[in-house]
């Protein structure tokens, strides 16, 4: 009976959850083949999607509140178009170069993170981020200062294998995240995340598996910032952003906090905010943006541990638990 | 010496919590530690699993100096314990939160799971792996609490008011698990328990703490008939010398 | 598809302009100036041209990503002919793609690496920053050598500014090395500083001829009203455009404003002779928004008009031909001084444009804004030093 | 540089320090008393900051009645917010809608006030110490009002009833319930005098700064940083850690050039964390390992 | 009679905790409830404290309902509950956590001043410690603190959940004696506790409960000798 149950479980984790879940994705992005404005949203929603697994796999199970989770997508997309752009490497290179960089940041935030909790932490990553942002605007020969750099235009990609190609890195990052809820790693995220102390006195060494999130969430944000350089043709300060960092931070909590589908369900909001856009007449652009606040407020107070809980208590069985409660202060 | 403390100090600010404590243990063996409310003994434990250093004094596990190890690795050592006050990963089921523990010896999932499994079984908690650990009632949780524990395989595990809160049949019960995991596993005890019953029924040897020195060391028998012990912990009263300790 | 089912009602429908620019986020304040100096160009036009009517289309872009996905949504709309939209961070990207897309752009980002190789549908009709700021550097130096009596060797210059302008000041550098003028003193101050007191200690113990601020709205005023409450003026000011030359800067008062001098880019308060228009749009924008206009409005009225410049030649049905159009745009040759704007247009083999590239000198005289160089636009003649008057 | 010249940039640093302190003293009371993560805080100075532009400047309403009208406003605001939206200790749903509720300000703001920046247009009146040192007048108004805020608001919590059961409240609000304490009523009266002082706050800064839709950003980051130097909570340490702020931002624009003012300011601070990980003024001895 | 409770029924999350379960306590009890974990004995102390929701039943308490009543009311009629594992405010000081006791009569500080004195002779630990900040205790000093909150709202009726826990015996011991004390002193107290054996033998009266019901009622006394007890509660 043991080994049953053995058996029931390890199965759980790939082909059940990744052809549901990219049937899902097809299934809900297939009338838009063709139509360029769609392929865009739908290209930017699965940039969030990359981005909320990234930010949740920090924050939702490893419990590290990463308020400046845009500085990790920012430096994929510096490392991406510095290298292309500037240096005329190919584009892997950018990409590992991308990677490089977040991996060296991610481990520096990963190592104050293991010293600081709460607000202490959010704090420092703020410091961070204004650094280097700072920077990226200082650094002009190299950054191009805020206007950027232009990727040349032979990297130009057609629409549609952008949105192929954001869609193959959605699904993978989305496995990714699955995977590692699941495994040892995941395991003492959590444990860490929901006791810190008992983790230790369990043997886990709750410094290193800091590290180790921060490092493999930067690395899945660092692919979302790469791809964004391709899609963008450039890169710009506007990427370290805040208002980016806040994006991710709702779509997460939006969707469902600590659980596989809580970026896929919550980028609908990328999409919801693109069709307010759309539809209310330019002159009232900023009611547009006070709906869309409106909305989440409402959100929020009604289905505090995110939108999949609907889907729950209409009787949905999602796969992944959410975590009611993100907590950043100590 | 299998487990040594000798000469350890331990204060915050200005109150000394532990003084010159020295202990030893054998390889095996269930040794108590009694006293009152605040003499120092979850401290002592907390020294000895590295969350709290030391002020002077050392700590020494199987030849190993451990004395400025981390939790963490102090548990990779083969010290474990469970805390007086109960410490559980809320959102995590019982089969995962036992897994942290399995984690320890076990890189390997595949490895890891049928040890937790093991343990859960042992604890008598089988059936119940996928229940969060937060719809456990308390004498779940603390065997719950006992699995994980368990499951970082140790050599010497630390029990700091694992009783505390049972009914007498419950008491019982917890104290068959415990004697199960020396004999079975061939553990090395360290107990700390108001509930005198457990004292007396499996330790070889108990110390007595107050006001963070040690006053008395000794069998049970030995210790709860010192005069010191009396006036100190147990109080003149008879009632627990006369009908708990013999039962 | 798309064409060919509009296609027989070609030539009747409205055609459209579309302009996406930030009407909501950090960039409001020029994304509406933008706004309104585009609207007020089509109104000027009267609505239409050789009896085809023309509107604006905007979209709100508050950012690089939102404001591709306008461009987008108004493509699918029907859109093949943008003006962009202040500070649009995403023409770069449209840069890019416009050809394939078949799109006219006309850009008025002033990146100077902006345009990559040659383009038939994108054309940047404003001037680059690279001319911008080593302009700067320019009337610094005639300034200099006219009033102060010291050529480029003996310049001593001292430049204040936000680092988010350092892709403005890093030309301005290079021309000063080159014309051998002695940076006193370079400060370049994070976005957010409110604190301008160390700065100016700075200006006060170091020695130089003329201050250069390169400031925005939001760090310009803070400076000067700190400078004023120091009680320190410094020996003379010239400021690099951007918001030292906006009615928001007038704000600040007269014994602050006045004798400062400033570099434009465009601006609406030159001799009206010089440039057709100016005032008109000048008095027309006041009227209509309440406020004076900035350099923003005008840039867009600006390049409204050179955008009707180009329908004008082409046969009103043949609009909607964006290859056709867009070589009605390359063609033009428009001189100095016949659009508001002053600038002429005349597109180089990048479609840059080449005649976008004098700059005027202003100086505040009683809380107005005269323009002081060059001679044939100017309303007034500069006073330097100021306390000579 | 000369001793003078150099006593006047810490003067200033100091009392720039002490306007730092009063942005922060709400925000520190929120955070770190009331347990309440408010991301719209800099946009609720922001809007103090419009409104009393508007009602002085714009609408002529004489200072007093203005001033009566803000706290009033404010008063209710922060009622409203934390009885609709922050009724709740869950720190998720209090940073979304918060945010949320900073973006409705800031276009509220860019709808009724457009985003045209606004200035009092008031110089600051300078107090003349010699005759090369000199401070400003309102930020010496600021320096003390912060310094009295944040002393009351230390001794309101510490010293009084109402203070310690607002703590009870936050740190255990079944228990407090029953031991008599009607914790929603005193967590809403707490929040709004909250807003109260921000009222006071977006008063001061307007006769300094010139405001635009997104000043609030500033705010902010400035509060962040003076409430977690202090440590969050610690009211008195938080009007030491803006004084601190406000020498140590003046000395690196001065001695190392502005360019270097962000990353070494950030920098150092990331390293006292490092070293003090619960602020500056919290000694470790409060945060005890609970275990 | 000051407490009756008759046919409560309480669930929580789908589940069915307490069920038809009726007790009283007359003014000057000592009354003892005893049972194993997970029994219904805290479910119980929360619904009668308004902490849990009652779903059915009635607890009339000096005449007036005061089922599903908000808990903020209650001290001030003399109801006060002493929770199960301390619940102390963990960052106040020991000295804090006892004043909040005495909330709903701050106004009157000679009293508060009075009874912090008699609580600082009960356990001079803490006096000692007044100042400390309240995690930093040993858990049974935690477990003094606690039960001197609950002594420091003047209650009526005085509920303790657990009383025991944690503590050494000679403190048990000390306690109990003052329990009754208390009891004799005219505050009825409702008692919670593990160790059935002293507590039955100072009880008055005392239920014990299984699962969710009342399964026995009666004098401490016939309790103690009652053979199921003895098997499933005093482990002999
Ligand atoms: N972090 C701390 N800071 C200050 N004092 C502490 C701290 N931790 C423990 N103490 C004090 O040290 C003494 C010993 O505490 P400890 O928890 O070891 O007692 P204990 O013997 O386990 O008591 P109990 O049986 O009540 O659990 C107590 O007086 C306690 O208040
Ligand atoms: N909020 C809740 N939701 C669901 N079940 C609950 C809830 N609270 C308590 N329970 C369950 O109700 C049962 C009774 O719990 P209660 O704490 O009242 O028992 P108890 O008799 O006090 O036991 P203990 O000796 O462990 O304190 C337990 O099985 C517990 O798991
Ligand atoms: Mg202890
Ligand atoms: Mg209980």
């Amino acid at each position: 009976m043991r080994s049953d149950n053995l058996l029931r479980r390890e199965r759980l984790l790939h082909p059940l959850t990744a052809v549901s879940l990219a049937l899902v994705i097809l299934a809900a992005f297939v009338p838009i083949f063709g139509d360029r404005l769609m392929m865009n949203i739908a290209i930017m929603a699965m940039i969030y999607i990359i981005l909320g697994h990234s930010w949740n796999l920090l924050t939702g199970l490893a419990g590290m509140f990463s308020i400046t989770h845009a500085l990790f997508f920012g430096l994929g997309v510096y490392g991406m178009s510095i290298s292309v752009a500037k240096f005329h490497l190919p584009i892997i290179a950018g990409l590992l170069v991308g990677l490089l960089i977040n991996i060296v940041m991610s481990a520096i935030v990963g190592m104050i993170g293991s010293k600081l909790s709460g607000l202490y932490f959010v704090m420092a990553q703020v410091g961070l981020s204004q650094t280097i942002y700072t920077l990226s605007i200082q650094l002009f020969p190299l950054t191009g200062g805020v206007t950027g750099l232009s990727m040349p235009r032979e990297y130009l990609m057609d629409k549609s294998t952008l949105y192929w190609i954001a869609l193959i890195l959605a699904i993978l990052t989305t496995l990714a995240f699955a995977f590692i809820r699941k495994s040892r790693m995941g395991t003492m995220f959590v444990a860490l995340k929901e006791n810190p102390d008992l983790s230790l006195s369990l043997g886990s060494n709750v410094g290193k598996w800091r590290i180790m999130a921060t490092v493999m969430s930067a690395s899945m944000a660092s692919l979302a910032g790469s791809f964004y350089a391709l899609f963008m043709m450039s890169n710009n300060p506007e990427v370290f952003s805040m208002v980016i960092s806040l994006k991710i931070i709702i779509v997460v909590i939006v969707g469902g906090i600590g659980s596989v589908w809580g970026p896929i369900v919550g980028s609908s909001l990328v999409v919801m905010d693109e069709l307010i856009r759309g539809i209310m007449p330019t002159t009232m652009a900023p009611f547009s943006v006070i709906i869309y606040a409106l909305v989440l407020i409402i959100m929020a107070i009604r289905h505090p541990e995110g939108l999949i809980s609907i889907g729950r208590s209409i009787g949905l069985k999602l796969e992944g638990k959410s975590m009611k409660k993100v907590s950043i202060s100590k | 010496m299998f487990f040594e403390m000798s000469n350890v100090t331990k204060s915050f600010g200005g109150l000394v919590a532990n003084k010159d404590i020295s202990v030893e243990i054998a390889e095996g063996e269930i040794v108590g530690l009694i006293g009152p409310n605040g003499a120092g003994k979850s401290t002592m434990f907390k020294t000895v699993t590295g969350f709290h250093i030391p002020d002077s004094g050392s700590i020494s596990f199987g030849g190993k100096d451990i004395t400025k190890y981390e939790p963490n690795k102090i548990c990779q050592v083969g010290i474990s314990c469970t805390f007086q006050k109960s410490q559980l990963f809320s959102a995590l089921t019982l089969e995962e939160s036992v897994l942290v523990g399995a984690y320890c010896r076990h890189k390997r999932k595949s490895q890891a799971l049928p040890l937790a499994h093991r343990m859960i079984e042992f604890v008598g908690l089988g059936g119940k792996e996928e229940v969060k650990i937060s719809k456990l009632n308390m004498f779940e949780r603390k065997k719950a609490e006992l699995a994980a524990a368990l499951a970082t395989e140790p050599k010497l595990l630390l029990l700091d008011e694992l009783f505390a809160g049972l009914v007498p049949t419950e008491v019982e019960l917890m104290l068959e698990l415990v004697k199960k995991i020396n004999e079975e596993f061939g553990t090395a005890l360290f107990i700390v328990e108001h509930v005198l019953r457990v004292i007396m029924g499996i330790c070889t040897k108990v110390y007595v703490l107050e006001y963070g020195q040690l006053i008395a060391v000794g069998t049970p028998e030995e210790v709860t008939s010192s005069e010191v012990v009396i006036k100190a912990y147990l109080g003149d009263d008879d009632f627990y010398a006369a009908t708990d300790i013999k039962s | 598809k798309d064409e060919s089912s509009s296609s027989s009602s070609k030539g009747s429908e409205p055609f459209k302009i579309s302009m996406i620019t930030p009407l909501t986020g950090n960039n409001t304040f020029g994304g509406n100036e933008f706004k309104n100096g585009a609207e007020l160009a089509i109104e000027h036009l009267g609505g239409e041209i050789n009896g085809r009517k023309i509107e604006m289309e905007f979209a709100d872009g508050p950012d690089q990503n939102a404001t591709l996905s306008e461009f987008e949504r108004l493509y699918n709309k029907g859109s093949r002919v943008f003006v962009s939209g202040y500070g649009s961070g995403a023409d770069r990207t449209f840069a890019t793609m416009v050809d394939e897309m078949q799109v006219l752009y006309l850009s008025l980002a002033w990146d100077k690496d902006l345009i990559q190789g040659k383009s038939d549908y994108f054309y940047r009709v404003g001037a680059n920053v690279v001319d911008f700021s080593s302009g700067a550097m320019d009337q610094a130096v005639s300034v200099g050598e006219k009033y102060l009596g010291k050529d480029a060797k003996d310049l001593k210059v001292a430049v204040v500014y936000t680092s988010n302008f350092e892709h403005i000041v890093e030309p301005f550098k290079e021309r000063a090395k080159k014309l051998g003028v002695k940076l006193a003193l370079v400060e370049a101050y994070p976005n957010d500083t409110k604190d301008f007191v160390p700065i100016i200690t700075k200006l006060k113990n170091t020695d130089y001829d003329i201050l250069v601020p390169f400031q925005g709205v939001t760090d310009g005023t803070p400076f000067q009203k700190k400078m004023h409450e120091l009680k320190y003026t410094p020996p003379l000011t010239i400021g690099a455009g951007i918001y030292y030359d906006t009615p928001v800067f007038s704000n600040l008062g007269n014994d602050i404003t006045d004798g400062i001098l400033s570099q434009s880019y465009v601006t609406p308060f030159i001799n009206e002779e010089a440039a057709k228009g100016s005032k008109k749009f000048r008095e027309d924008y006041k009227k209509k928004y309440g406020h004076d206009p900035l350099t923003h409005a005008l840039q867009a009225y600006g390049i409204v008009n050179v955008l009707a410049k180009a329908l004008e030649s082409v046969d009103p049905a043949k609009w909607d031909d964006t290859k056709e159009l867009a070589a009605a745009v390359k063609k033009l040759d428009i001189d100095y001084g016949e659009l508001p704007w002053y600038w002429g247009v005349s597109f180089d083999k990048n479609n840059s444009n080449t005649k976008a590239d004098k700059f005027i000198l202003g100086q505040w005289n009683n809380g107005s804004l005269e323009t002081v160089f060059p001679d044939n636009l100017k309303t007034k003649d500069p006073i330097i030093p100021w306390e000579k008057k | 540089m000369g001793i003078d010249t150099f006593i006047n940039i810490i003067l200033n640093g100091i009392l720039i320090g002490g306007v730092y302190g009063l942005v922060a003293s709400a925000f520190t009371f929120q955070a770190g008393a009331l347990q309440i993560v408010n991301f719209s805080y800099g946009s609720s100075t922001m809007l103090a900051m419009y409104l009393t532009f508007f009602l002085i400047k714009e609408w002529n309403i004489p200072i007093v009645f203005a001033v009566v009208i803000l706290f009033a406003l404010f008063f209710t605001i922060g009622w409203i917010m934390r009885r609709t939206i922050l009724n709740n200790t869950n720190h998720g749903t209090q940073i979304l809608t918060t945010m949320a509720v900073e973006l409705v300000i800031i276009n509220l703001v860019i709808i009724f006030f457009t985003g045209f920046p606004r200035d009092m247009a008031i110089f600051e009146k300078r107090i003349n110490i010699t005759d090369t040192i000199s401070v400003g007048l309102t930020q010496l108004i600021c320096f003390f009002l912060a310094a009295a805020v944040l002393v009351s608001f230390h001794l309101f919590l510490n010293k009084t009833w109402a203070g310690m059961s607002i703590r009870a409240v936050v740190q255990k609000k079944e228990i407090a319930n029953i031991m008599g304490i009607n914790s929603e009523r005193i967590m809403d009266l707490a929040f709004s005098i909250s807003y109260l002082i921000i009222a006071i706050a977006g008063i001061m800064l307007m006769t300094m700064f010139q405001v635009e839709p997104h000043f609030g950003n500033y705010m902010m980051t400035i509060s962040f940083l003076v409430c977690v130097t202090a440590g969050i909570g610690n009211m008195g340490g938080s009007f030491l850690s803006g004084i601190i702020i406000g020498i140590l931002s003046a000395l690196i624009t001065t001695l190392l050039g502005a360019q270097f003012h962000d990353p070494v300011l950030f920098g150092l601070f990331v390293l006292i964390l490092l070293v003090r990980p619960n602020g500056l003024f919290n000694s470790s001895k409060r945060i005890a390992r609970q275990i | 009679m000051l407490l009756q409770i008759s046919s409560l029924n309480v669930t929580l999350s789908g589940l069915k905790i307490l069920q038809d379960v009726s007790l009283h306590i007359n003014e000057g009890e000592l009354v003892v409830v005893v049972g194993a974990n997970g029994a219904g004995k805290s479910t119980l102390l929360r619904t009668i404290t308004g902490l849990n929701p009652a779903e059915s039943g009635s607890i009339q308490y000096m005449g007036k309902e005061i089922a599903n009543q908000s808990p903020t009311t209650l001290p001030a009629t003399g109801l006060c509950m002493v929770p199960e594992g301390r619940q102390l405010f963990p960052e106040m000081t020991a000295k804090e956590n006892l004043l909040i006791g005495a909330y709903h009569y701050r106004k009157d500080s000679k009293r508060v001043a009075n009874n912090l004195k008699k609580v600082y002779e009960m356990f001079p630990v803490l006096e000692k410690n007044a100042d400390r900040i309240a995690s930093t205790f040993s858990g049974g000093e935690q477990q003094m603190i606690s039960i001197g909150r609950g002594l420091m709202s003047e209650p009526k009726i005085l509920m303790i959940d657990e009383l025991s826990l944690g503590l050494a015996p000679m403190v048990t011991e000390a306690l109990f004696k003052t329990i009754k004390e208390l009891n004799r002193s005219g505050i009825s107290i409702m008692l919670i506790e593990q160790n059935a054996r002293q507590a039955l033998k100072i009880a008055d009266r005392a239920y014990v409960m299984e699962s969710g019901r009342i399964v026995m009622e009666g004098s401490g006394e016939e309790l103690l000798n009652d053979d199921h007890v003895r098997v499933a509660y005093l482990g002999l």
